[in-house]
């Protein structure tokens, strides 16, 4: 095992990023969508990090925090739009919400 | 030790991220997700972004992911509401191909980083320092930040309230 | 020399057309409320006016010194645009004095003849306006001094000839033969055009072209034209000869033309408009002369023509088609006359058969009136005695046809024969002696079927219906003067033409056209194979009208089971010659069916709908056809749209790197 | 306080009006408890009005990444103008559905403040919050009929798909900031990083969010969608701000690289995404019966259109290609909202008439609305004398005259395909028979907007230029200030 | 040195205010609104009329009207007349007061709208003859579409709507590439502008003549309708209400003729030869092909459309033969065309209001009924297939003159279209009109009214007048046409000339001379 490199770091980033990629665009359950989508931005945040430190310059991290804090906000309004929807369809089945199409 | 620290944090994000993907339950997945979450943080530690690793615990594996599980408990799915929105092989595998290939093309382009060996300036990641960014250069955008959690709060009264 | 009056000529019948048309069209919703007086009198009146001041205008050119005979008046110019500049001009020569004397003369007969049978017409007034309008438009053929006014003329007495065949339109077939007429004619039109604008280029230069007739004479003088130019401008315009007067193989609107009234056919269809293809070609004897190729194909085209419709003519049985085939036949004579150069001799013939051919027709009206509108000559017979005025006068046309001594015809007729046989050919040597004896069997032929109509009309056995006999009348006196008059004509016109072997200088119809006329290279009238030979031929020819008299009197008299008969014997032939060849028939087949359903079905229904219209609504069609897959792609599940966003990124990427 | 704030604040005054005014709605709305049904159509347009003002005047200018330019003013203004007519049209739309509340205007609000801080910028910072600050409240807004199922499907589509493109377009970020260091774009195009592999490739993410806020072939897919679902307000809003927006930020941030060498094929990508975005929009918008879908089928066209417009100005840095895509842009602005305007004045509560042939026959008893719309239909369709004529004009010119005779052909090509859907409107309603009776009821707010759209896509047409008879010069003044730029 | 100053702009806006007014006339009074048009029309008319009065017979624009409409684009309000445009507007004036009056009874449904649309469609049409700026003659040219597709689509027959909708979409695709043209000649002109004397003086390579041209005549073909573009016209005339089809074949297909004239022959001469031979080659297939197809036509407007494509293709090969004659006659039989054919919708129009059916076989032996009727219908038909002394003649031979002069072939196929035309017209009239009274209901058929007799009183007066004293017009015609034949001949000289370019005066500089007084 070599030294980690900032390649690692940004690598993994772009792994974890696409592993929730594959759950935005494999799963029809829209909760485990959005976690996907909450493991995207986490993993931005962790190259933001990376990178960060190679550059040894701070703004990345008030960069986080941003984002982590509109996660949250994404978070709860999706999961309000959710619920709505749940409301009245009693499902959260993505290939159900085909309505508007062609 | 950092490398092997690193590829164990790695390695348990990479496989908790896939199990939260994977699993057919919920709950599982924003199990497996704040343990992914988790694995972050500690690789958050590691690149010496100290505020940011308590942030990452507090809001993200605390504050969102317990937002999802309270979700998740009040729609109540039960077995027969999953069932049908298990993985359906196709879709998954065509998602993971599409994803996978994308993945690849973008490690291809970020090829070539250098290391992380500079040392670290004192006082790197800490909350003061960062504060220092936070609220110099960085306060606009800390107050738009605000102007969206407002937003956020605003939405979600407006979308999730039952009809008054 | 220039005078300020000629367009009075013209003037009067426009004026009189244009006064009868509003008269007409004004009281079209009460027919019988017109004054028929009023329409009677400005219709006569009009061409009485204009054949005044033709005699007043053929004094003073008479007065003129020979080379100088030209009256000209210009009124304004017409078109103007390039290089082409057309007068609006009157050229009043010998040729067109000649020609407009019968027109105006002939034409007011016709007109007060009309008065009496078209009496109880609805459309009289119509009938009138008509009339004056071709007269007008025959003045102007006639009198134009350009190619282009002649061709308003020429247009002008076709349209005429259209309105006044489809005149009672409420009969298709009627009708049907008016658009024929006009159509076959603008086929040959559509020759004339063609050779206007060769003629039109060929004179181009620095300057302002008018196709005046002076100016087209000075260029052929000089010989600007290339031969090869002049034979093809020639031919074209002779093409359209034969459209206007009814030649092979543009003659078959003329048999449906008697569908017209009587005497439209005698004005229109015998006397004046079918001959103006003939003045056509001795109006440009100085362009033809230059073309000795088109001449022969003119000499051909007539004799063929004469002999080919003077066949058909044997076994009609309507009165007017027998004359219509006797009058294609004649002017086949005229053309072959013009055809070898014999210019004048052919005018001669135009002029003699306007007289006999006129009181013709205009007595086979007459015949036609008092049986109420019979026809067919195999319901008539003896009518000499019922209406003796009408038969009287017929004899006499029908002895000038035949070409019986002292009658117009004989003159004429011999003239061209004569001309025929004595006008060397330079393209093809034998030519001449053939084409005599096409035209001098013609004349047999011609002899036995007008004596053949002569005898079942009015001698032997009386076959008509009783019906037509309780109301058989002879005509009133408005149309039997006028059948005297032409009678008259028809028996003493032609001793304007005296061969000049018998009187010298007797043939004063060609020295009066002389100056007007291009001359063949072989000389004017003057004898060139000595006055023996021309008394035989005269001879000869006396020799075989007689001969087809004494044949159809023989026939339709003496033995009149024995036509039956020789038709049983050859059925065949009969069949065609009655069946006028069946050229109608072919023409419908392979011209005018194949152009009408190739239309229909080939260039509408699949060019244009099928084709054009297809490809138009297959670039829509295909449009749609790729719209609906676009929208179909827009499935509405939101992860297809998020992979499409992942893949649209990953191929951009691609592509960058 | 900060000074770096401060003049930050300052040099952004329109979004400094805009967050306060908004939050000032928010707490009025507290304040107001149960009697909300208020006019809150009359402070929401006085903030958005003080924006507007300040925007105008001038006032500002740059800092940390802040950019109060000319082209920021014309943007700026434009997003004001039709957020301020949305809120107009909102009001009769939420009368209807009983739901009058500052709420609604508030975050029609903040989202403005998104849009100004989006076109604004050169700051990946500013650049992320901005799109999330626009974007959530129009989540929200499409959601907000909560009656209907379609307009939750569309909240959730939008929602999906903006936060999926907002994670690339924050990766984009990520790549940028890794290669140069600097968050501020202009800085890092010029810095160090310029040229890496990861520079591109950020660069080329960055991009791919505003497309998706554009509706660009292939990030269009959301747009019929949530178009439809969403409440016409709301989807006017969206398909001409949200779009102002974007193609205010896209245009900039390109500005920012066809200065310096980029070694990136941008123009050329561009160029293809400007075909296929026209040709994908105007086929699928060929055959489409429902009104607000066919529109938003044009929408993804007409962003085909501006961005061959952006393709030359990324090519060539012509700063006429910039003016041609503004111009277009504010042509399309008010032809596109004065179109859902008029949708949304045939609807009703029950149902809301998207069908086309419900149409038929409705030009000759709303003899007003139907000339309106048929001249935003001529507009659209590019026939003078409208100002989508002249958009058209201004971008096709620019492009042939830099040498792209070849996309002129195919868009107008394109234009012509276009003319069959936008004619079939004027047909439908002039020259079919009545199938549905359409009982609009006629509203003061709606006759407004349309009036206001219909009027400058007359002037637009007539007098491109902007010069008003007399005094007043806003479009002069806009477009003056594309001329002297940043 | 203008007459009136403004003249043309009233000319061009007055109708245009008309359209305004008629929209604001009371709708339960129609009659207001018929009277008000017929009133804005006639008055246009007579202020066309000083047009024509104040016309100088020489080549030079005049009443021009120049100023800045967009300084930023170079767009300028460039309005002339000379030889080519003055008896088109000429006619387009005096259609459109007929056309109103024609449709005095014939249309009961909203007439206020028909009204403006027809004075908006004038304006624009109107405009589009005058403009000297090559955009403002595209703004004109596209304002006409409008009013037109909703004649056709409102006021028009059962496949209204098709036929409305395939105009626009042939239109519009001929239309937008000359837009990509216009622009790229703005850019030849070095970003100057769209002045047509400006374009005149940019030197373009043969190369760039070649797409010009193509862009341009494309538009132009479309609107004539070169075969084998025609496809549009027998349905949209056939579905137009009686005054669409007046204006349409009376005025619109003329913009297309005129735009080869005014625009894509003289500014592209190098290309206009170079395609002389393919659009010769269509001119006579339309001649040819048109009559033919219009033989076979059961629908008298059917009819009539293709007989116009036969028509127009004569005035196209007049256009490329070249020289003067055929120019002449080519701009001549555009009159021609439009009152003849103008005057035959009208007729069937009044047929049709009164037995609503275009059907050739629902008629037949009406003549006698009607006689009148059938004498102004005679008179039309006789325009129609060129007889001499009728206005139709002129323009035929002069046409065909001018053709036999360039292209023998050409004109001698053309020619044919002579004989065909007769033929088509007179089956017609003879099916039409004569023969037995078939039909019952034809029995108590009204002839020609009033009002139907006023309308086409002065048509049919100018039919005759312009066949036997063309001059007036051809005079006023040739020095415009001459020196848009100079072009050609330049360039055909330079052709000619091995390889000696004539250099093409500065555009600059000409630019400043003009632009000086200013």
């Amino acid at each position: 095992m070599g030294a980690i490199t900032l390649g690692h770091y940004v690598g993994l980033a772009v792994v974890l990023f696409f592993i929730g990629t594959v759950g935005v665009l494999g799963r029809k359950n829209a909760l485990i969508v959005f976690m996907s989508i909450e493991l995207q931005l986490n993993a931005v945040n962790l190259a933001f990090a990376a990178f960060a430190r190679a550059h040894l310059k701070m703004d990345a991290h008030a960069l986080v925090f941003f984002v982590i804090a509109v996660a949250a906000v994404e978070a709860a309004v999706g999961l309000a739009i959710l619920v709505s929807i749940f409301r009245r369809r009693e499902t959260v089945d993505l290939d159900d919400m085909t309505a508007l199409n062609e | 030790m950092e490398p092997t620290l690193f590829w164990i944090l790695a390695g348990l994000s990479v496989v908790s991220g896939v199990i939260a993907v994977t699993r057919r339950n919920p709950l599982s997945s924003a199990l497996a997700l704040a343990i992914a979450l988790v694995a972050v943080a500690g690789l958050f530690a590691m690149l010496d972004a100290h505020l940011l690793f308590i942030l990452q615990i507090l809001v993200y594996a605390g504050a969102i992911v317990v937002l999802i599980v309270f979700v998740i408990m009040m729609l109540n799915l039960g077995p027969e509401d999953l069932e049908p929105m298990r993985i359906q092989p196709l879709k998954f595998g065509l998602a993971a191909l599409v994803s996978a290939a994308a993945c690849g093309g973008t490690l291809l382009w970020i090829r070539d980083m250098p290391s992380l060996s500079a040392p670290v300036t004192p006082g790197f990641g800490t909350a003061s320092e960062v504060s220092k960014v936070l609220f110099g250069p960085m306060l606009l955008g800390f107050e738009i930040v605000g102007l969206i959690l407002l937003v956020g709060i605003l939405g979600a009264v407006v979308l999730a309230k039952k009809e008054d | 020399m220039s005078v300020s009056f000629l367009w009075l000529i013209p003037f009067f019948p426009l004026l009189g057309s244009v006064v009868n048309g509003v008269i007409a069209l004004s009281t079209s919703h009460r027919p019988h409320a017109a004054g028929r007086g009023a329409v009677s009198v400005i219709g006569c009146a009009a061409p009485i006016l204009s054949f005044l001041v033709t005699a007043a205008a053929f004094l003073q050119l008479r007065g003129l010194p020979v080379d100088g005979r030209a009256l000209t008046q210009s009124l304004y110019t017409w078109i103007a645009a390039g290089r082409l500049s057309v007068e609006a001009g009157f050229l009043f020569d010998p040729l067109s004095c000649a020609m407009l004397l019968f027109v105006t003369g002939i034409g007011s007969l016709i007109h007060i003849y009309s008065i009496g049978y078209m009496g109880h017409d609805r459309g009289y007034a119509r009938y009138f306006a008509y009339l004056n309008l071709f007269t007008f438009s025959m003045v102007l053929l006639v009198l134009g001094d350009s190619l282009l006014t002649m061709f308003v003329g020429w247009e002008g007495v076709g349209l005429c000839s259209y309105l006044l065949i489809g005149f009672w339109f409420g009969d298709e077939e009627k009708a049907i033969a008016g658009n024929k007429a006009f159509i076959v004619n603008r086929i040959g039109d559509f020759g004339f055009l063609l050779g206007i604008f060769l003629i039109f280029w060929a004179l181009t230069g620095d300057g302002k072209v008018g196709l005046g007739y002076g100016e087209i004479r000075e260029a052929a003088h000089q010989h600007r034209f290339a031969p090869g130019l002049l034979t093809a401008a020639c031919l074209l315009l002779f093409m359209g000869a034969t459209g206007k007067s009814a030649q092979l193989p543009l003659y078959v609107w003329l048999p449906d033309a008697m569908a017209g009234p009587t005497p439209v056919s005698a004005l229109i269809h015998a006397a004046t408009m079918v001959t103006s293809g003939v003045y056509m070609v001795s109006r440009l004897s100085f362009l033809f002369i230059e073309a000795p190729v088109a001449l022969t194909v003119v000499a051909i085209v007539g004799a063929a023509t004469a002999f080919f419709a003077a066949t058909i003519g044997l076994a009609q049985n309507d009165i007017k088609k027998v004359l219509a085939y006797s009058t294609v036949s004649q002017l086949g004579y005229m053309f072959l006359g013009v055809g070898v150069g014999a210019f004048s001799a052919g005018m001669f013939h135009v002029v003699t058969h306007a007289f006999f051919k006129a009181c013709l027709f205009l007595g086979a009206g007459s015949v036609i009136h008092a049986l109420s509108g019979e026809q067919d000559i195999r319901k008539m017979g003896g009518l000499l005695k019922r209406i003796p005025r009408t038969g009287w006068t017929f004899i006499a046309a029908w002895l000038a046809i035949c070409g019986i001594f002292p009658f117009a015809g004989f003159f004429s007729k011999d003239e061209i024969l004569w001309k025929v046989w004595s006008e060397p050919n330079t393209i093809i040597p034998w030519l001449p002696k053939l084409l005599w004896a096409v035209a001098f069997v013609t004349a047999g032929i011609t002899a036995f079927y007008m004596t053949r109509l002569v005898a079942m009309v009015f001698l032997g056995r009386e076959r008509i219906s009783s019906e037509a006999k309780s109301h058989l009348h002879e005509s009133p006196s408005s149309m039997t003067i006028p059948l005297i008059l032409l009678a008259a004509g028809s028996t003493l016109i032609g001793f304007i033409g005296v061969p000049e072997f018998i009187v010298e200088g007797g043939n004063r119809f060609h020295h009066w056209l002389e100056p007007a006329l291009a001359a063949t290279h072989g000389g004017g009238v003057h004898v060139a194979h000595g006055a023996a030979l021309e008394a035989a031929l005269m001879a000869l020819s006396l020799l075989i009208a007689v001969a087809g008299i004494a044949a159809a009197w023989h026939f339709y008299l003496r033995r009149p089971e024995l036509p039956g008969r020789i038709a049983a014997a050859v059925p065949g032939l009969y069949r065609a010659v009655a069946g006028k060849y069946f050229v109608d028939e072919a023409y419908e087949a392979a011209v005018v069916r194949p152009i009408r359903e190739g239309s229909r079905l080939v260039l509408w229904r699949i060019v244009d709908v099928r084709v054009i219209d297809f490809a138009v609504n297959l670039v829509g069609m295909l449009s749609r056809v790729a719209s609906t897959f676009v929208r179909l792609v827009q499935s509405g599940y939101v992860q297809f749209y998020a992979a499409v966003i992942l893949i649209g990124v990953a191929v951009l990427l691609w592509v960058m790197l | 306080m900060n000074s770096v704030y401060l003049r930050a604040l300052t040099a952004n005054e329109p979004f400094a009006i805009l967050a306060a005014g908004g939050i000032l709605l928010v707490l009025l709305d507290a304040i107001a408890g149960r009697r909300r049904n208020l006019p809150w159509i009359w402070p929401t347009l006085a903030v958005l009005a003080a924006a507007l003002a300040r925007a105008l005047a001038g006032a500002g200018g740059s800092s940390a990444g802040l950019i109060m330019d000319g082209f920021g003013r014309f943007v700026v203004a434009l997003i004001l103008v039709s957020a301020a007519l949305t809120v107009v049209l909102s009001e009769t739309h939420l009368r209807r559905i009983g739901r009058m509340r500052g709420e609604h205007y508030s975050l029609l609000i903040f989202s403005a403040a998104g849009m100004v801080l989006f076109a604004t910028s050169t700051d990946l910072v500013y650049l992320f919050l901005g799109l999330e600050l626009l974007s959530i409240p129009v989540y929200i807004l499409s959601g907000y009929q909560r009656g209907s199922q379609r307009s939750a499907e569309a909240a959730l589509k939008y929602f999906l798909l903006g936060a999926f493109s907002s994670a690339i377009f924050l990766l984009g970020i990520a790549f940028i900031y890794g290669a140069s260091g600097s968050t501020d774009f202009a800085v890092a195009v010029s810095g160090n990083g310029k040229g890496s592999g990861l520079m591109s490739a950020g660069t080329l993410l960055l991009m791919s969010g505003f497309l998706f806020k554009v509706a660009a072939v292939p990030f269009h897919m959301w747009a019929p969608d949530v178009y439809e679902g969403a409440p016409t307000n709301v989807t006017a809003f969206m398909a001409t701000a949200v779009k102002a927006a974007g193609f205010g930020a896209l245009l900039r941030i390109l500005g920012v690289t066809a200065g310096a060498s980029q070694g990136l094929p941008l123009a050329t990508v561009l160029w293809w995404l400007a075909v296929l975005t026209m040709i994908v929009g105007n086929l699928a918008a060929l055959t489409q019966s429902n009104v607000k879908r066919m529109l938003a089928y044009s929408s993804i066209a007409h962003a085909g259109y501006i961005l061959i417009g952006a393709s030359v100005y990324a090519g060539t840095g012509d700063a006429g290609a910039l003016e041609g895509a503004l111009y277009y842009l504010l042509a399309y602005t008010f032809m596109t909202f004065g179109a859902f305007a008029v949708v949304a004045a045939f609807g009703e509560k029950q149902n809301e008439h998207l069908d086309m042939s419900d149409y038929g026959g409705l030009g000759w008893r709303y003899p007003a609305l139907s000339i309106a719309m048929s001249l935003f239909m001529i507009s659209l369709a590019g026939i003078p004398p409208t100002a989508g004529f002249f958009g058209k004009y201004a971008i096709f010119k620019n492009a042939v005259q830099n040498g792209q005779t070849s996309i002129v052909v195919i868009a107008v090509l394109n234009s012509a395909l276009s003319v069959y859907y936008y004619i079939r409107v004027v047909v439908t309603l002039y020259m079919r028979p009545e199938s549905v009776r359409v009982t609009a009821g006629r509203s003061v707010a709606i006759g407004l907007v349309v009036a206001v759209c219909a009027l400058a896509v007359l002037w637009g047409g007539i007098a491109p230029e902007g010069r008003l008879p007399g005094g007043s010069d806003l479009l002069g003044s806009a477009t003056r200030a594309v001329l002297a730029p940043r | 040195m203008s007459f009136a100053p403004g003249l043309l702009s009233l000319v061009i806006f007055l109708p245009a205010a008309g359209a305004v007014a008629s929209l604001l006339v009371p709708k339960n009074r129609p009659t207001i609104g018929r009277a008000l048009a017929l009133a804005v029309s006639t008055a246009t008319f007579l202020a066309s009329i000083q047009l024509l009065v104040g016309f100088r017979a020489d080549a030079s624009m005049q009443f021009v009207e120049d100023v800045s409409w967009i300084a930023a684009f170079g767009i300028r309000y460039h309005l002339g007349v000379d030889g080519i445009s003055l008896f088109l507007v000429l006619l387009t004036t005096f259609l459109t007061p007929i056309v109103v009056l024609s449709s005095w009874s014939d249309v009961a449904q909203k007439v206020r709208a028909y009204h403006a649309m027809l004075l908006l469609l004038e304006t624009g049409m109107l405009g589009a003859f005058l403009a000297l700026d090559l955009f403002l003659f595209y703004v004109f040219w596209e304002l006409m579409l409008i009013p037109m597709i909703l004649l056709i689509g409102v006021w028009g027959g059962q496949r209204r709507i098709y036929a409305a909708v395939k105009f626009i979409l042939y239109t519009m695709v001929g239309s937008l590439l000359m837009l990509v043209a216009i622009l790229y000649l703005y850019k030849a002109s070095g970003s100057r502008g769209f002045d047509i004397e400006l374009i005149r003086q940019t030197a373009l390579s043969s190369k760039e003549q070649w797409w010009l041209f193509a862009a341009f005549g494309l538009a132009f073909a479309i609107k004539v309708p070169l075969f084998p573009l025609h496809t549009w016209l027998p349905d949209a005339h056939v579905e137009a209400p009686t005054a669409g089809s007046v204006i349409l074949a009376g005025v619109l297909l003329k913009l297309g003729t005129y735009g080869f004239l005014r625009f894509a022959i003289p500014l592209f001469p190098d290309a206009a030869i170079a395609f002389q031979p393919l659009l010769l080659a269509l001119a006579v297939i339309g001649i040819i092909y048109g009559a033919l197809v219009a033989m076979v036509q059961e629908d008298i407007k059917k009819l009539v459309a293709y007989s116009s494509v036969s028509h127009l293709g004569y005035v196209m090969l007049g256009l490329f033969s070249f020289n003067l004659e055929a120019f002449s006659g080519a701009l001549y039989q555009m009159l021609n065309h439009g009152l003849s054919t103008g005057a035959l919708f009208l007729l069937v129009g009044i047929l049709y209001e009164r037995r609503h059916t275009r059907q050739i076989a629902d008629y037949g032996g009406i003549a006698a009924r009607v006689p009148l009727y059938a004498a102004a219908f005679m008179l039309v038909t006789l325009s129609s297939i060129g007889l001499p002394g009728l206005n139709g003649f002129v323009g035929e031979f002069l046409i065909l003159a001018g053709a036999f002069g360039e292209n023998r072939l050409a004109a001698i196929l053309s020619t044919t279209g002579v004989v065909l035309g007769a033929v088509y017209m007179l089956w017609l009239t003879q099916r039409f009109l004569f023969g037995p009274m078939r039909h019952a209901e034809n029995q108590s058929l009204k002839d020609l009214g009033r009002r139907e007799g006023l309308l086409l009183a002065p048509i049919l007066l100018l039919i005759v007048w312009m066949g036997v004293s063309p001059r007036p017009i051809l005079d006023r015609m040739e020095p415009a046409l001459r020196s848009t034949l100079t072009r050609v001949e330049m360039s055909r000289a330079r052709d000619a000339a091995p390889k000696a370019p004539i250099p093409l005066p500065d555009a600059q500089a000409i630019l400043d001379d003009e632009r000086s007084p200013r």
